[in-house]
Parts: C-alpha cells; structure tokens; sequence
C-alpha cells in the first residue's frame, strides 16, 4: 500500500534528518562534535587519491603491483588507508589492452569509499545499477567509453562485503613520470571502470 | 526479497547521467555521519541496514535518491529497535515521517560445504522472503568460482538480527549470455556469492 | 520486457487499499474516451498501447496512476505516430509532458505447434527486449493446459506495429509452490500463455 | 534516466490531458461528441449489474449456467451484452464450496470492462497485482475473505486477451429468491473473487 496515512504533509528531508538527530542526541548515542568530525575525516581521508596513489605506484613498481593484485587490503593499509569493519577483502582488477572490469552494485551502491572516495551520483542511481550488468558494453558507451569487440568486458557486482578497485592500464604516454605526477591523472571514473584514461596526453 | 530494489537486469531504463552534476545538500553528510553513528553503537549492523531500506515501500524507494533511503532505514530502526516512535518522529519533524515496512523472520545458513577455485557451482532455486545478497538475475544459474572471500556474517539472518554463522562469499564467473540468452551484450559477470547460497553441479 | 510493471511475485508491497475511496476526476473519463477512439480509429492497437506504458521511464511508471498511464501511452504513440511532437504537446500543455521511453525491434512467432489439453509444457527461458505477455514468475516454469482460446495476434509483434500471425492462448496451470518454492500461499496460479512462448516437456 | 529534461514545470494531469484532446481534434480523429457519447455509453452499458444478471440467471436456470460455463462469450452476448473488439474470449469461473476462483492482471489491469464494469481502483493499484499471484490467501484474508484451509484457491492472471469472471456460490439464504432479486446481492467485488457474498443473508 502506497504511504496514504494521513492528511499530513511529509517532512521536508532536512526536517526528517533534524528529527533523527534529535532522537540520537536524547539518547546519548550522537555526541556533540561527531557530525563534524565524521564528516571532516571522511571528506578528507576517504578520497579518490587514495585509489590513485595506490594505481600510480603500482604502476611504477612492479613488487608493490604484485603484493597489491594477490592482498588489496595488505596494500591499502601499507600505504595508510583502512576499511570500514564490514570490508573485509579488498580486491584490485587489472584491466589489460584486451580486459577491461567494471564494477557495480545492483542491491544497493557497496563501494570500497575509503580508497576509492563516496560513490558518484551515477554509481548509486537507479539506471546504472539496473544496466550495466545486462548492457555493458552499450552502458559504457553512452558514458563515453566505446570498447572495441575484442575488448572482453567484466562485470563485477558488489553483493557480498567484498570490495573491488580497477587498476587500469598507464596511459602510454605517460610512461616514465613519477608516481606522484601518476598519480594525479588517475579519475575516479578509472577506478570503477567507467574510463580507461584513454583521454590522458602526454 | 524480490523487492523493487534487486534492479540488475531491469529494463526500460535510461541513459545513466555522466558526469553526475555537483550538488550540495547538507542534510546529506548529516545522515551519512548519524548512520555510521548508529553502527559503532552497535544499535544495528549493516545488514540491517541494507534490508530496512529494502523494506522501504516500492514507489518510495523507487523515488527517493541515496541518503534519502539512508535516513529512511535509520529511522525505521531507531523505531523498531525502540528508541523512539513514529508518532515521536514525526511530532519531532513537523509531517509524515515515511518508515519501511515491518520486518519479516529471517533464515539460518545452509550446513557448511567448501568449493574450490575453478569449481562449477550453481546458484540455488530459493525464494527468501527476508533479506537475502543473491541477485533474482543469478537464482538457478550456473558459473564458475574465481575467487574465495574470508567469512563474513550470514546476511540472511545477519539482516533479522539473529545470530549469523560467518561463512565466505565466492566470486563466481557468469556469461552474461547464460544469464539473459540473446538478450543482453556480451561480458563475463562476476557476483560475490554467500556459500549458503551455492549448491554442487555434478560432473556431466 | 524486464520492466518494474512485471509485478508478479514482487515482494515489499503492502495492503490493498479496500474498499477503493471513492474519486472523481474528469480527465480520467476523457483519457479513457479518447484511448478508445485512438483505437477505433486505428492509430494504434492493444498491444501498441501496453508496450507504450511498459516503456514508462520506471520512476514515472511506478508514481503514475492507471489512467496516467493510458495518457502516457496516448500522447507517445501520437508523437511516434507522426500526429504531434513532444514539443507541440509541452506547448499546449503549458509545461513538460513526460512521454515514454523509445521503442526497440519486436520479434516473429515461433514456427506454430498445438498443444493438448491436459499437456505439460513448460514456458520457455525467452528474454525478450520487447513487448512480451508472459510475466517473468512464469519463465522456465512447467505447468499443465487447462484450457484453450480462440487465436488473438501475437502480441510481440503486433505490439511493435509488425505484422502478427493469430495464434491460441492456453490457460496453463500451476502450482503457487513451483513457482516460488517454500515462498508463498499455497494455490493453483493460471497464466494465459500464448502458443509461441511453450515448448513440449517431453514424457519423463 | 529519470526525466530531468528540463527547467520547466511538468504540466498537471488535466493539462496533459487537454493537449492531447487538442491534437485529437486538430486531425479530425476525435469529433465533436465522441468524449460526451461514448463516456455516456461505458458509464450507463459497461456496469457491473450485466455480470450480476448473468450470475443471478445462472443460479436460477441450470441451463443457461451450462451454456455459461461452456461458452460465455455466447451467453453473454445472449443476454445482450458485448465486448470490445480484442476480448475474443469470456470465461466464466465457477466458485464451488471448495474452490475459489480470483481473478487479477499482473502486467497491467485487464478485466471483462463491459461485463463487470470498469475495474475498481484497487484491481489496478500496483499493491494487489504483485501480491495476490504469489500470496493469494494472505491477501484475500486482509480484504475481508478469511478462507479455510481446505477451500482450492484458483488464481487466473489475464495476461492474454482471454477475459474471466467468477460465477460465485449462491448464497443459501437466497435460495428461491427470483432471479431480478439475486442480481441485487452480486457485487464487482464477487466477480472478480475478492468476496464470496457470505455477507449476504435472508
């Protein structure tokens, strides 16, 4: 039954969200500062840089590519960034000149947010979640990525509380820079596979 | 559950919007802090939470963007778990404060059975009426493993509250074309499957 | 289709509003009369108009009430029919006019077999882009004829303005619990089936 | 994608409505008099008392129930009833004290319009197609229809052309009663099998 029960307006979501903060502050559950402070750490530490600085060194040295694709969690947390309680296995996919991974979550919108920084607007709506499994190749064309036949496509869907990251192919032009200048051409978009960095000049 | 919410598959779509356009709503971050709040209280997990926003009320959860549904589970919660009520809820926002739907029993595990790596396995035939992580698009079909999880609760019954046996979750390899014969592009869909959910296919 | 209006079997939903609360608008009667003179006069066909309402963004499917859909479906045939363009109608409208999504290929019928009453067939794992009448909770399922009708056009042509062979529809009975095993009430759920969407079980 | 096509204001229902009319007319498709006549006849022909008439004579002449359940198309058509060009097909469905027969459409609302009138709001409502294929008792026993355990339920989803109705059991109390007086106790509601009329006393 549709939400016919009253005459009552519903609360605007700001007038919703203050309500609850209410109930979790009586409670002594919402300290003072923790909506700030949360929100601080995520904004800052939970960000696309993170999944690019992983990329960028992967991309420049090959031992640190090897311990990251057989233990992504062991590598993230090499380099400082951790994972919520729930994500437990982290979990990086190579894209190669003839693979290229895509990842999505057709339940919900499950994304690896401490490494790959909060899921885009695309990522969680309906559309995406509802094509990109079935049409793939003709989704990530309209997003502007036109595969061609030869390329074969992988889809990974984030049911369970694994959490994937792609690692893309370096752009060729960019062989031989540093991993920090790498580092600050790798898109969040890359990470999902939704790009493949093809756009990267030298 | 086959709620509204298992989308993979769905057709009639559209166009995904790419870039998504910027926004700034600052109830957003609020309820993105009280949620992650809520869990470091242990007041419930996130099964729970993924399942009350299942329970949402299809035209609402077709409707309402992300946060929107965030908030919507937190609340739903609060009230169930008793730390408030609706009518408290609502008399606190000023209007109609739309909750999810009651919760239904959840389900134990399946006995614990190992598969390999290469392994050929099936997604069982089942109709869970509770909270369940098997996408309706994956029920009967078959694939390979590709890859073993460590454990993780069992979603099943994580989502009810009961106690739940952890079990791992196994990539498994479909063909998009076992999935939607003639009907769909051409790929290799990989889906995070409990074990529960998994049963042997015998050597043909 | 795969679309959100396949609503067979699809969990989350709650009471049904009953008795209906009584309502009164005038457009509704109108949207009605005027779907029927569409039709008389040939512009489009039943099926023409169901796979028009199926093509519903999903979010505009799901909000809209019944005769919304029908107006949905109305002004989109008319812009696809060459009648008006979408722009014309938002002019008149004085505001947007969401239409429906595109349409896509229909499909030929499949090469004509008969079955008997009291026949096992089962309902082919077809996945169809188009308009298709048989509901998803149906697909692969086994059930028995129980009855047999006069030949109608095959809707997944004729829904694309293709030219439709007539063909028999059997009422096919099943069992609720074959359908969704352990996960229902107990009854026999009967499906109209058109004849291009069964296929033999041979004698096991 | 949903439809952010534009700035503007989506028109209201009556708008959309009018501006179709408009079109209508403009190509000579809908004349004068077609809304107001045909609005009339559907209003005044299609009603629910056709179904009742045909119920209340089955109950009183077991030859015409035969006919009825043999052919209903005929039968109907004997009693002067019609239907619209697609509904080449009327099947009626005998209730018995152990079987109940309800009738939905799953896919979208169809029902035998002119036979039983123009389906109540909840036959089309998204809540009770989804629901009463796979929980039919459940959903019964909310609408006022507690059945036992031992009555047959018989569900029958319209997804063809073919169109049903439920021939209810005679209520006891009525027996006798002439068969202008049983068409009076026959509701939409028992056409269609949400009701067996068990509120129908002497």
């Amino acid at each position: 039954m549709a939400d016919h029960s009253g005459i009552q307006e519903a609360a605007t979501l700001e007038q919703r969200t203050a309500a609850v903060e209410l109930v979790l502050r009586r409670h002594g559950v919402l300290t003072d500062d923790f909506i700030h402070d949360f929100t601080e750490h995520a904004d800052d530490a939970w960000v696309t840089a993170n999944g690019a600085r992983m990329v960028a060194r992967a991309w420049t040295d090959p031992a640190f590519k090897a311990r990251m694709l057989a233990d992504g969690t062991g590598a993230a947390r090499e380099m400082g960034f951790d994972f919520p309680e729930h994500h437990r296995h982290f979990v990086v996919l190579e894209n190669t000149p003839d693979i290229h991974n895509v990842i999505v979550c057709t339940l919900c919108s499950c994304t690896a947010y401490t490494i790959i920084g909060a899921a885009p607007g695309w990522y969680k709506d309906l559309d995406y979640r509802a094509r990109v499994v079935r049409e793939s190749r003709t989704v990530l064309r309209e997003m502007g990525l036109d595969l061609p036949e030869s390329t074969e496509i992988r889809v990974w869907d984030t049911t369970a509380d694994t959490r994937y990251m792609v690692l893309p192919v370096q752009p060729p032009a960019t062989r031989g820079w540093p991993a920090e200048r790498l580092a600050g051409i790798v898109t969040q978009d890359s990470l999902i596979g939704a790009s493949r960095l093809d756009e990267v000049k030298g | 559950m086959d709620g509204l919410h298992d989308l993979g598959g769905k057709q009639g779509f559209g166009r995904v919007i790419h870039p998504w356009p910027p926004h700034d709503e600052t109830w957003e971050p609020t309820v993105r802090a009280m949620t992650a709040c809520a869990m470091r209280n242990h007041i419930y997990n996130m099964d729970e939470q993924r399942h009350a926003i299942e329970r949402m009320e299809p035209r609402h959860y077709v409707a309402a963007a992300y946060f929107e549904r965030h908030l919507t589970a937190l609340a739903s919660l609060l009230v169930e778990k008793g730390l408030t009520t609706r009518e408290e809820l609502e008399a606190l926002a000023g209007g109609r404060f739309q909750l999810s739907g009651p919760i239904g029993p959840g389900r134990e595990a399946a006995p614990p059975q190992r598969f390999e790596i290469g392994e050929t396995v099936r997604v069982k035939d089942d109709y869970v009426a509770g909270h369940v992580r098997a996408p309706a698009y994956i029920r009967g079909k078959t694939g390979v493993v590709v890859a073993v999880s460590p454990p993780y609760p069992f979603p099943d019954a994580a989502g009810h509250g009961m106690q739940a046996p952890m079990e791992p979750t196994y990539d498994v390899r479909f063909r998009a074309r076992d999935l939607w014969p003639d009907s769909c592009d051409d790929a290799l869909n990989h889906v995070g499957v409990f074990q529960s959910y998994l049963e042997r296919v015998s050597a043909t």
